[in-house]
């Protein structure tokens, strides 16, 4: 079926490479170009993560910067702020302070020419408004990311919405984070805990509950019923930390979603993420007239790390094959390149059906 | 997340200042890095003895600490997947060939309602 | 309205009484002489709270409680067991070793003359299954409690229902604590909240939340956001151990309800529990045609022994006066007392709207 | 629950025996009684100093154990509400007057996930 018309675009937040960035096997160079060898246009970057230096950029590396742009063939499009209320081991940052920390973030995101920022979850209703008026100002919009376990009905989310209602600021707006549907429990997740002990039985019986969307609340203390030790509770605690909602939640809000945060733990060799259904939530963003960046989180690189070597280029590459797909883009940019042995989880045996699932 | 980096196998040596002890070189399980009056504790145990933390001392690009300045350090970071310097001395000089050597990191992480950070253990060889 | 015809009575868990039989304020005589006095019939005991010895019964203790049965009228209905699976440092307890304990607590309920047995939320259902035979020998009923944040649809209970109803054991069924039906927070919860230190804001933050059913998921989180210290974030904590659910859930079930544990926090002035609607609660068993004991378990005294004298007996007498009401009994044995002045807060300062509430 | 009724006020006193310390009385901060096995600590804290297990004893009604003994006694149990006594050497006698007592039970309960009990303190005067 053909995809209706849309202006939906592909980016790819440079978290993704976060393994490889850690480690020094990827630059921060190599990352934007890897990202437009992909076909992902927009850049997301978390300056606290991968500019060393932050709060203070030189000269020299926004030359660069721009510079990479040119190269690659890649914009920028948002970055990511972090509220860091305990600075102080004494006392929490004053609302002053708070605003004064935003106002630094969005001056970087202007000298990187992003004009989009995600505001970090516990970034209070109140920091929001009282940011706003700078933002504006300064040409960027401050998205609240929405982030599970929260969701678009949750107290703090409504909050949330009822500033930007009240004040109606061009500045502010969301950011859905593609976690909060996550229908099927991760296998990743749930192979780790097996590699790192779990009970076959005890981890199936967190797989089907999260699956059968059960209670998972008690799950811990169920484990503890069933003689689980630390890494049954820990796998229990984890399926309270994933959320499955109707992304047609997100319709009422579209006008406030500014940018898309296209979280993935695994791409499978049938071109699917495992546990969200892309193949679902993008025609809801078709529907609703998104007209921002589907951006990539990689996640999974966290899960498979300790057995397999992570491979996050291949990874985002699936998915951009798979949005590519969806987007009905006519001639595919991505082209998937041969399974290389070894490389994952996605990549490795799984297709001979390893895991209970 | 990245515990199993925390400890890193390259650059564990002596001290080379005429003191007993030595480095081990640490980095941060985060994805992202932190300024410094958020690390609460690098804590390091060497063949099953804890080192006090008065004896051991901190060091980023160059910037060493001791571990009661940071929490008032608000003007320098551990970047993320930098290799932090973390020296300490001991009684005796350090033996040579392999350690026990295990690295437990708390960070101070704001969005978060309890400590971050994790541990790492691995068994070193005291460079020549 | 008159109430239908229902065979419904009244009894009391010792467990009520706990506050003055820890400080030895009350024997363990005086708690069931009071329980006669209140015209609480039944009485349901915890051998292990208040029998010195468990779990060795002498004759003579044996004697002395069928004597004060006969002294103060009232008749033994239930015993509480717990499964210490934690028993050893190193080991959790094998299935036989768990059945074996089943069997010990089955033995000491008889001696007593209860036909009734608690099992503890953690007794897995494969225990239950395997003492049933030996219950139904000793013609007692194994009744798993199913306590909040448990309820009927839990997957957990739900493993239990497999059991009970693939079985058919009439000695097998499910005990409700009144607890899974709170449809509002504790005033008394919230106010020690309060006494402790917490910000009144944020209190009121999780109250209104839990008052409103909204997600009480990451209200921990929330209480960090807001710069709340270890009160809040122990009573979000809180508020995610209560739960409402519709009494009527219970409906369906009631064929194997054959006790019902009547928890309640607070006895208002005005002679209802400020958090669980047992007006609409005692129709739901008329209606279904329960036939056991309403086993009062008065749960208020932890919440109010900092601040104020706790009158265990006051607050039980009151719930007892609400259920002959509610049971539609025609002469009330149970006479309210005039009010004590600094007895606990249910009959001090609330009368004058203390709290935000 | 009950922890403002661990550290009972009456019954703190020297040791009788000739040896220097003192005995402090103590109740258990849960609803039921408990089979010692897992009661996992009572540790006491006195004047701000932590004592050592090792140089205190727990006895209920009568009956006397070292603290590393109570993980094998499965025969035996703290009652609800009784009073135990936690008797403890120091280097020093026991000053007449006040003392800041601190104790921190650490009890192992099946149904639940974390270790249960709770913490007091209590400053006692010493009987004559
Ligand atoms: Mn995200
Ligand atoms: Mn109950």
């Amino acid at each position: 079926m053909s995809t209706p018309e849309h202006r939906i675009k592909r980016g790819v937040s440079l978290y993704s490479f976060q393994e490889e960035y850690f480690l020094r096997t990827l630059t921060l160079e190599d990352c934007i170009r890897v990202a437009g060898d992909i076909g992902a246009r927009g850049i997301e970057i978390i300056p606290e993560q991968s500019i060393p230096g932050y709060p203070h950029l030189t000269d020299e590396f926004v030359d660069t910067w721009y510079a990479w742009m040119g190269k690659y063939g890649t914009t920028p499009v948002a970055t990511d702020l972090f509220l860091d209320t305990k600075l102080h081991p004494d006392r929490r940052l004053t609302l002053d302070e708070q605003i004064a920390s935003v106002h630094r973030d969005i001056d970087i995101a202007v000298r990187l020419g992003a004009t989009i920022i995600r505001a970090i979850i516990n970034t209070p209703p109140e920091v929001m408004e009282g940011a706003a008026p700078y933002a504006e100002e300064q040409g960027v919009r401050l998205l609240l990311e929405v982030h599970a376990p929260f969701h678009y009905e949750h107290p703090w989310i409504l909050d949330h919405l009822e500033v930007m209602h009240r004040t109606q600021s061009p500045a502010l707006g969301l950011m859905p984070d593609m976690g909060t549907f996550v229908e099927r429990f991760p296998r990743v997740v749930s192979d780790r805990a097996l590699r790192d002990g779990a009970r076959p039985e005890l981890v199936e019986y967190i797989v089907k509950t999260y699956d059968d969307h059960g209670d998972t609340h008690a799950l811990m203390d169920i484990m503890n019923y069933r003689h689980g030790g630390p890494v049954e509770i820990g796998l229990a605690r984890q399926a309270t930390h994933y959320i499955w909602t109707d992304p047609r939640s997100m319709l009422p809000h579209m006008p406030l979603i500014g940018h898309v945060q296209a979280k993935f733990y695994e791409m499978t060799d049938e071109g699917t993420e495992y546990s969200i259904p892309y193949d679902r939530i993008v025609p809801v963003l078709v529907e609703g007239g998104f007209d921002g960046y589907l951006s990539s989180e990689y996640e999974g690189n966290r899960h498979v790390q300790d057995a397999f070597p992570v491979d996050s280029v291949e990874q985002v590459r699936r998915q951009h094959a798979m949005f590519a797909r969806l987007l009905g883009e006519q001639k595919d940019p991505v082209l998937p390149t041969p399974r290389t042995l070894g490389a994952g989880p996605g990549t490795g045996p799984h297709t001979t059906g390893t895991g209970s699932h | 997340m990245f515990d199993q980096y925390i400890v890193c196998e390259e650059g564990f040596r002596a001290l080379s200042d005429g003191r007993t002890g030595g480095v081990v070189e640490v980095r941060m399980p985060y994805y992202r890095g932190l300024t410094l009056s958020m690390v609460e504790a690098v804590d390091l145990t060497l063949d099953g003895q804890p080192v006090p933390p008065a004896r051991t001392t901190f060091t980023v690009h160059g910037n060493s600490y001791r571990f009661d300045e940071l929490p008032t350090v608000t003007d320098d970071r551990w970047e993320m997947g930098e290799r932090a310097e973390l020296a300490f001395e001991t009684d005796q000089p350090l033996a040579a060939g392999e350690h026990d050597v295990a690295v437990s990191v708390r960070l101070r992480i704001s969005y978060m309602p309890v400590p971050g950070g994790g541990r790492d253990r691995k068994r070193l060889v005291l460079a020549a």
